[in-house]
């Protein structure tokens, strides 16, 4: 019986401390972290190779799930629990022994907007970011942020290179100012009115909703959010999750670990803890902001897609010269 | 006067461990009128580079004043000190200081920046040439033998025209044709233009040939501040007696005779010489007389004999140390060709022009 | 000796040949690649990171110059507290620097907001801080301390002589500052700038932030996004290429320099007596003394503080002081240990290049010199490589297992980047030693380990000191290596504050980078205790 | 054999802007054997401190071979060099190199880490009183006068007993007294230890009263390496009879007379000379002899007259430079009693103990 598990994880949310715990307390087996961010992390594992320590990887961003399992660098893994907690759109691709990752939570990509001066119906789908009459409202962070590539990377695949490279040259001519700063810097801009639509990673509009802070509480109040094209593909959703390393030394104790992800405690932290959705049915419902920006129809795409495209979108990006 | 010294006092502040504080130029007074050269003397560390540097305004006084043409430039009673940088001195350093990241043009361009470039870059020629340098100008002072820096730290320092220049060993590293020229070159430079130097040298010869004022200083005090002739044949202590040329005081007594008072030294009467002093000069007429190598006359014929104790080969002469009969010993230049060995015992007489005595 | 020196340094050097070995990847694809990128964000890159960094070298030499010069010249009320203070915005990483200042002066911060509020101003009250303009001073109030330390430490020790020999052909303070003190110190102040300027290109922290398209950037953008590790290598080594250049034009231009000092006595024990200002001077240094510590350390650490305080999630848990001292404990011994590294590896190589220069032993050292201008994430794929190679080579001697496990790797990525500032350090330090100290020392029987042991670090102990100092306050701010290098479990401030910064929960964040600021201040105290303003 | 040097090269490599190579000691042989005091003139920048630093193993040999006491230590053609610190040579420098953070007490002990502590004490208090300086010990070299400096380099050069000792105008900073008690005294300690000194010196006095071999360098070469006398009386270049003493080489012709060969000169036929050369040494007898200022007497009865055109008091006696009637400029050692003043005309002879000629 392992009694100790080596994990790398891309997830930057001091908060997630409280889960490791919780694991900890249930089955006894002690966790080793080292967190970084996706890339470094990945680079870490591949070099160490079959000796590396790592049993588990949690990772932030679909793309990079996806680009993991094609290096080979995860362990696929065959467990009926997680089989039967995780939809199926939210695991990698069972090739036989088993989906090599597992979706555990979910952030959507929406837009936020300044009350005053915006209407809700010029920025209800992703399409109105270049619209010409959005002209000089629109900010955003980086093009090269995982969470914009990822959201593109999507575009990409509904809409096809020239109509992609089109609507993000629109969005570039409808920017207030050159991208900068995180997404909450977005919202404070929007709130502030610096600029008047932007884009969020929906645990930050939560995280803002539900903060003591009356300065992020009177933000709130002057923006709207939106669940983009809930007419059409639905709202983008990227996804954080993790695997069991290729050369894992603790497989039992990484299978327990993920297990536990998808167990609704967990499940429960994820939505309360930090404001995510939770992959499995009906946990965290009781999140008040969550429940306040209410349920939306996400998108359905194969994360592969995404992954193959990001490289695609930056050349794009560079092209129309979306910083 | 182009600078008067007024009981000036330069003193450094020391640790009680190092000895407390230090007085390196005690109450020196002294004046160099426009174009005249003041050489100073004396032993190492009697405080000539602190004098020096008190002048140009490096060291700030303890007391006195001093004057330069005129202008009081540092009076530490009137809280009174002139920058050195507005003195208008040009100094060449013992340790020559030149400017290790300019070169050799550069640094004696240092001082012209007031010149257009033209101007500048024709009196650095000149210096150069004057210092027997003309090549060396894009050299950098690394790159130069200890003398050639030496003749460029001149070269710098001549170059503005100050009104007073001093010169800390300034021909130290140079041997001694080349020193004797630039020696000559430079007090015509001088003279010509009227400046007036003050000269810090070891090589009394240099000092003889250089000054218009010589000076002895010993322990920070100006023992004597005359002409050279006189310093040499008329020294006021016997500090500079002993420090000036090769010589013993011998004791001696003043006896009179009838041609007027007469020396009587170990070497017998002293006949032919001017300015003896009266015998009641000194109690008992006893006295120490000053013998200097070149007042012994060496001559077989002579009724003194003397033991050589040491000989001492330099060039044109011999320098023998002797040891008369009752053991006081004397100093001789005998020329070269007159080659004793020591302990051979010689005949030798006194010829001296110039009686100089001190109480014992 | 020398071999081992050598071998160090071929070690050293290794993640930088691995990175240009990745030319050798080079195929279509890659060519491709390179074509889209010139034709549309490389020539961007490029003129951003050349504009930011002449920007940057401009300015670090003249606020670190002009203050090391007020400190050491003139003395004035105040003085020794000033010559002290000035070290504090070294404590400061940039882009915790830049986190304060944003949130202060951007369009949604307190300040703007109540200026609109109180006078019903609309729009943006002054361009935004988060731009190339912003960034420049920025990144001069936090590296200009490198130019300062090795400058004042030049000019505390220069020489007497020749400041007196100005003087008496006439020349003011002015010419005596600008046309004697400061070319002497020039080496120094050339060292302090080109480390300034390899942090600034080799930074992300800030470009990210401020949305720069600066040459790291789109380092970054080849590998995260475009997934292109080759690529990304490739930038990496032009960029390398370029501060080579760089660096060896300065050289070129200093050899004569270097060489005049190493054999003139140009170090003098004599006290060197500073120039006394009267009230207006005082007044002057004050103001050009004062303006950087305030905005590069009193202003940020105010605005930090307001942020801690007032930014925070009140249902986040406040700073925990057990876990802080234990970050900061990892990130104190970290930093210490790479310092001490570093410095003794510099001081190595200085003594042995002095005793034999030129040759192989001179090339490895400029080449490991170099390490300071690759982004740090980039010096880990760079060290990642070979030690991946070696894995699949020999995968029953698991290196990257061992030097993952424990703190080895990270010492050795640190080492790798940062000997530079310590080499810079250093060497200055030794060019202000007159050969003939040698020589004298070798002609009393002394040895090379007995020279170096009685003369050599007497006289260097300053910058002994100095380059330890700035080896240890890099190593507290370094991020990208620590990240992904450290050992399980062993988080350190600057991994903690990055964690929180990049959650955007910058009111905790805030905490993190005081505690870095904080760790940051003990050697700078040590190190300002011990020496007086002109000690050194 | 002590010391000795085979066709030794000193070669600076230099950028071709700066001149190129430059070889700053060209083929220079010599030896000196244990106890015996070398001593190197010659005009600035003419290699000396390049060839003390190559025996020093300071500076690489680009040709020739160094042996030190038996012991080949630099011989670039079997690449070979024994690297300073092994020489056991002590040195010092034109530039003392005092560690400045060291006090005078701690830069003397410097060679004497061999030492036990107490003897460590015993023995700087021995050389500081040497050099006396015995009261310094405490202070920083930054608080001493040039001369004090130069002496505590000299005390910690001498402090560990080096087998060869090299000194760089170390005396040149002291004053004439003290230069020739700390010469004798340096000669006396290297005598009793049989260590053997090779000396540069600009003073030619010092140069003569210490060496036992005496050497001029000129560009690189050393034109003669000879005892002190024979270098003065037969000098062996034209070169030499130049640098050494003060004297002019007027044209002469030799003549057979009834006595023998005779040297017929401007200044009369010289009579009692030695080692005259035949007529036929030089084409019809011409050569140029070499006439040095105490070669010259001032005797009003003398046929020969000349004109003064300068005059340097040198203390015990005036340097005249004379005109002859045909112009030849000679220079005349007048004792200092025979004051005449410049323009006068004046008896002179000649009288020459060794002549000395070279061809025209
Ligand atoms: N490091 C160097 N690089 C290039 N040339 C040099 C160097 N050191 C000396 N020289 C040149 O070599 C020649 C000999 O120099 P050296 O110092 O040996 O002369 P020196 O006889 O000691 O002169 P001095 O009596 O003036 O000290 C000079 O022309 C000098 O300019
Ligand atoms: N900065 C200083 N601090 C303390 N004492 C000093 C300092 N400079 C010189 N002295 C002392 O002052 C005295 C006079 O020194 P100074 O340099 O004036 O002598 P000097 O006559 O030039 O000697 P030298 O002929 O040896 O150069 C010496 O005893 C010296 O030790
Ligand atoms: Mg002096
Ligand atoms: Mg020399």
């Amino acid at each position: 019986q392992d009694k100790v598990l080596n994990l790398y994880s891309a997830r930057h949310y001091q908060t997630d401390e409280a889960l490791y715990k919780d694991f900890t307390a249930a089955t006894g087996i002690t966790i080793n972290r080292v967190d970084a961010d996706d890339a470094g992390i990945l680079e870490r594992l591949r070099t160490e190779g079959t000796a590396s320590p790592a049993d588990v990887i949690l990772l932030v961003d679909a793309a990079r799930l996806w680009r993991a399992e094609e290096a080979g660098l995860f362990r696929p893994l065959k467990s009926p629990v997680l089989d039967k907690a995780i939809p199926a759109r939210l695991r990698g691709v069972d090739k036989g022994e088993g989906p090599a990752w597992f979706g555990f939570s979910t952030r959507a990509r929406v837009i936020v907007y300044n009350k005053a001066s915006v209407q809700r119906a010029d920025v209800d789908t992703y399409a109105e970011l270049a619209d010409p009459k959005n002209k000089g409202k629109v900010c955003t962070r980086s093009g090269a942020h995982p969470y914009n590539l990822s959201l593109f990377g999507a575009v990409l695949e509904h809409l096809g290179p020239p109509a992609t490279e089109a609507w993000l040259k629109g969005v570039v001519d409808n920017m207030a100012r050159p991208p900068k700063g995180g997404d909450t810097d977005q919202i404070k801009a929007v709130a502030s009115g610096e600029c008047q639509v932007a884009l969020s990673n929906s645990y930050y509009v939560a995280r803002m909703m539900r903060s003591s802070n009356p300065a992020d509480r009177d933000v709130m109040d002057k923006v709207g959010v939106v669940f983009p094209d809930q007419a059409g593909k639905g709202t983008h959703v990227n996804i954080a999750g993790g695997a069991v390393a290729r050369n894992a030394p603790h497989p039992e104790a990484a299978r327990r670990f993920l297990e536990y992800l998808a167990s609704p405690s967990a499940q429960a932290y994820f939505a309360n803890g930090n404001n995510e959705y939770a992959v499995v049915d009906g946990v965290g419902a009781d999140n008040p902001a969550l429940k306040a920006l209410g349920p939306f129809k996400a998108e359905v795409i194969p994360v592969a897609t995404i992954g193959a495209n990001s490289a695609k979108v930056q050349q794009m990006l560079d092209r129309v010269g979306y910083k | 006067m182009a600078l008067l010294l007024e009981h000036i006092v330069v003193r450094y502040r020391g640790s009680a461990a190092a000895g407390g504080d230090l007085d390196a130029v005690r109450e020196v007074s002294m004046g160099l009128a426009a174009g005249e050269i003041g050489v100073l003397v004396g032993p190492s560390g009697c405080g000539k580079t602190s004098l020096l540097r008190a002048v140009a305004g490096l060291e700030p006084l303890a007391g006195g004043r001093i004057r330069l043409a005129g202008e009081t430039v540092s009076d530490p009673a009137a809280g009174l000190h002139r920058p050195a940088e507005q003195r208008r001195v040009g100094m060449v350093f013992q340790d020559y200081a030149l400017f290790p990241h300019l070169d050799v043009a550069a640094n004696v361009a240092f001082g012209l920046h007031a010149l257009g470039r033209a101007e500048r870059a024709k009196r650095v020629q000149e210096m150069l040439s004057l210092v027997g340098l003309p090549e060396v100008a894009g050299k950098m002072p690394h790159q130069l033998s200890g003398g050639q820096q030496q003749r460029v730290a001149l070269a710098r320092a001549l170059a503005p025209a100050p009104r007073l220049l001093l010169l800390d060993e300034a021909f130290s590293a140079l041997d001694v044709e080349l020193r004797e020229r630039l020696a000559h070159e430079v007090r015509a430079i001088l003279k010509a233009s009227g400046t007036a130097a003050l000269v810090v040298t070891h090589d009394q010869m240099e000092a003889f040939a250089l000054a218009d004022r010589l000076g002895v200083m010993q322990a920070g005090r100006l023992e004597q501040w005359d002409r050279p002739y006189d310093l040499y044949h008329r020294p006021a202590t016997r500090f500079v007696a002993d420090f000036i040329g090769h010589g013993v005081l011998a004791p001696a007594r003043i006896v009179g005779t009838p041609q007027g008072p007469r020396v009587d030294t170990p070497l017998g009467l002293l006949a032919d010489a001017d300015e003896c002093p009266l015998p009641e000069a000194y109690p008992g007429g006893e006295c120490l007389v000053l013998l200097r190598a070149d007042d012994i006359e060496h001559d077989d014929a002579a009724p003194v004999r003397a033991r050589i104790l040491r000989r001492d080969f330099r060039g044109a002469e011999f320098l023998y140390t002797l040891a008369l009969a009752d053991g006081l010993e004397v100093l001789a230049h005998v020329p070269s060709h007159h080659d004793h060995a020591p302990g051979e015992w010689i005949g030798i007489r006194p010829r001296v022009e110039h009686v100089v005595t001190f109480p014992r | 000796m020398r071999l081992l020196l050598a071998l160090v340094c071929v070690l050293l050097l290794l993640p930088l040949v691995a990175l240009v070995s990745r030319w050798a990847a080079l195929d279509a694809e890659g060519l491709a690649l390179w074509q889209h990128l010139a034709s549309t964000v490389l020539p961007g890159y490029l003129g951003q990171s050349l504009l930011l960094s002449a920007a940057v070298a401009l300015g670090v030499a003249l606020v670190g110059g002009s203050t090391a010069a007020v400190v050491t010249l003139f003395e004035f009320p105040g003085r020794r507290w000033l010559s002290w203070a000035l070290l504090l915005p070294m404590a400061m990483p940039a882009y915790v620097l830049a986190y304060a200042w944003t949130d202060t002066l951007q369009y949604s911060g307190p300040l703007q907001t109540a200026l609109r509020a109180a006078f019903g101003w609309k729009g943006a009250l002054w361009p935004d801080i988060r731009s190339l303009g912003g960034a420049v001073p920025l990144f001069v109030l936090c590296l200009y301390p490198y130019a300062y330390l090795l400058v004042r430490a030049a000019l505390a020790e220069r020489c007497v002589p020749l400041m007196e020999a100005a003087r008496l052909l006439g020349a003011g303070w002015w010419r005596r500052v600008t046309q004697v003190a400061l070319p002497m110190a020039r080496p120094a102040l050339a060292a302090g700038v080109a480390l300034a300027l390899m942090e600034t290109l080799a930074d992300y922290g800030v470009g990210a932030y401020f949305g720069l398209s600066t040459f790291t950037t789109g380092i970054f953008r080849a590998w995260l996004s475009m997934g292109d590790r080759d690529a990304a290598a490739q930038l990496a080594t032009v960029l390398l290429a370029l501060v080579a250049l760089l660096v060896w034009m300065e050289q070129r231009a200093q050899a004569r320099l270097r060489f005049a000092a190493a054999r003139q006595g140009a170090l003098h024990g004599g006290d060197a007596r500073p120039l006394a200002l009267g009230w207006r001077g005082s007044a002057v240094a004050w103001a050009v003394c004062l303006v950087p510590v305030l905005l590069g350390f009193v202003l940020p650490v105010l605005a930090l503080l307001r942020l801690a305080t007032t930014e925070g999630d009140a249902d986040a848990p406040g700073p925990d002081l057990s876990r802080f001292a234990g970050w900061a404990l990892n990130s104190f011994v970290l930093a210490a240990a790479a310092a001490c590294l570093a410095v003794g590896l510099a001081m190595a190589l200085a003594a042995a290049r002095r005793r034999q220069p030129g040759g192989a032993l001179d090339a490895l050292a400029r080449g490991v010199g170099l390490g300071y201008a690759v982004p740090g994430a980039v010096i880990v794929i760079g060290l990642l490589w070979p030690l991946g190679a070696w894995q699949a080579r020999w995968p029953e001697w698991p290196l990257a297992g061992w030097l993952t496990a424990g703190i080895g790797g990270l010492l050795y990525a640190y080492l790798v980047r940062f000997s530079a500032v310590a080499m810079q350090s250093v060497d200055a330090g030794y060019a202000r030693l007159p050969a003939s100290f040698d020589e004298s020392a070798r002609l009393l029987g002394h040895g090379p380990w007995a020279t170096w042991r009685r003369v050599h670090w007497p006289l260097l102990r300053g910058a002994a000191g100095t380059a330890g100092l700035l080896v240890f306050v890099d190593v507290m701010k370094e991020l990208p290596a620590t990240l992904v290098l450290r050992p399980f479990n062993h988080d350190t401030l600057a991994v903690v504050a990055n964690q929180l910064a990049r959650d955007e929960r910058l009111g905790e964040a805030a905490w993190p980078s005081l505690a870095i600021v904080a760790v940051g201040l003990l050697p700078v105290l040590l190190l300002g205790r011990g020496r007086g303003a002109t000690g050194c």
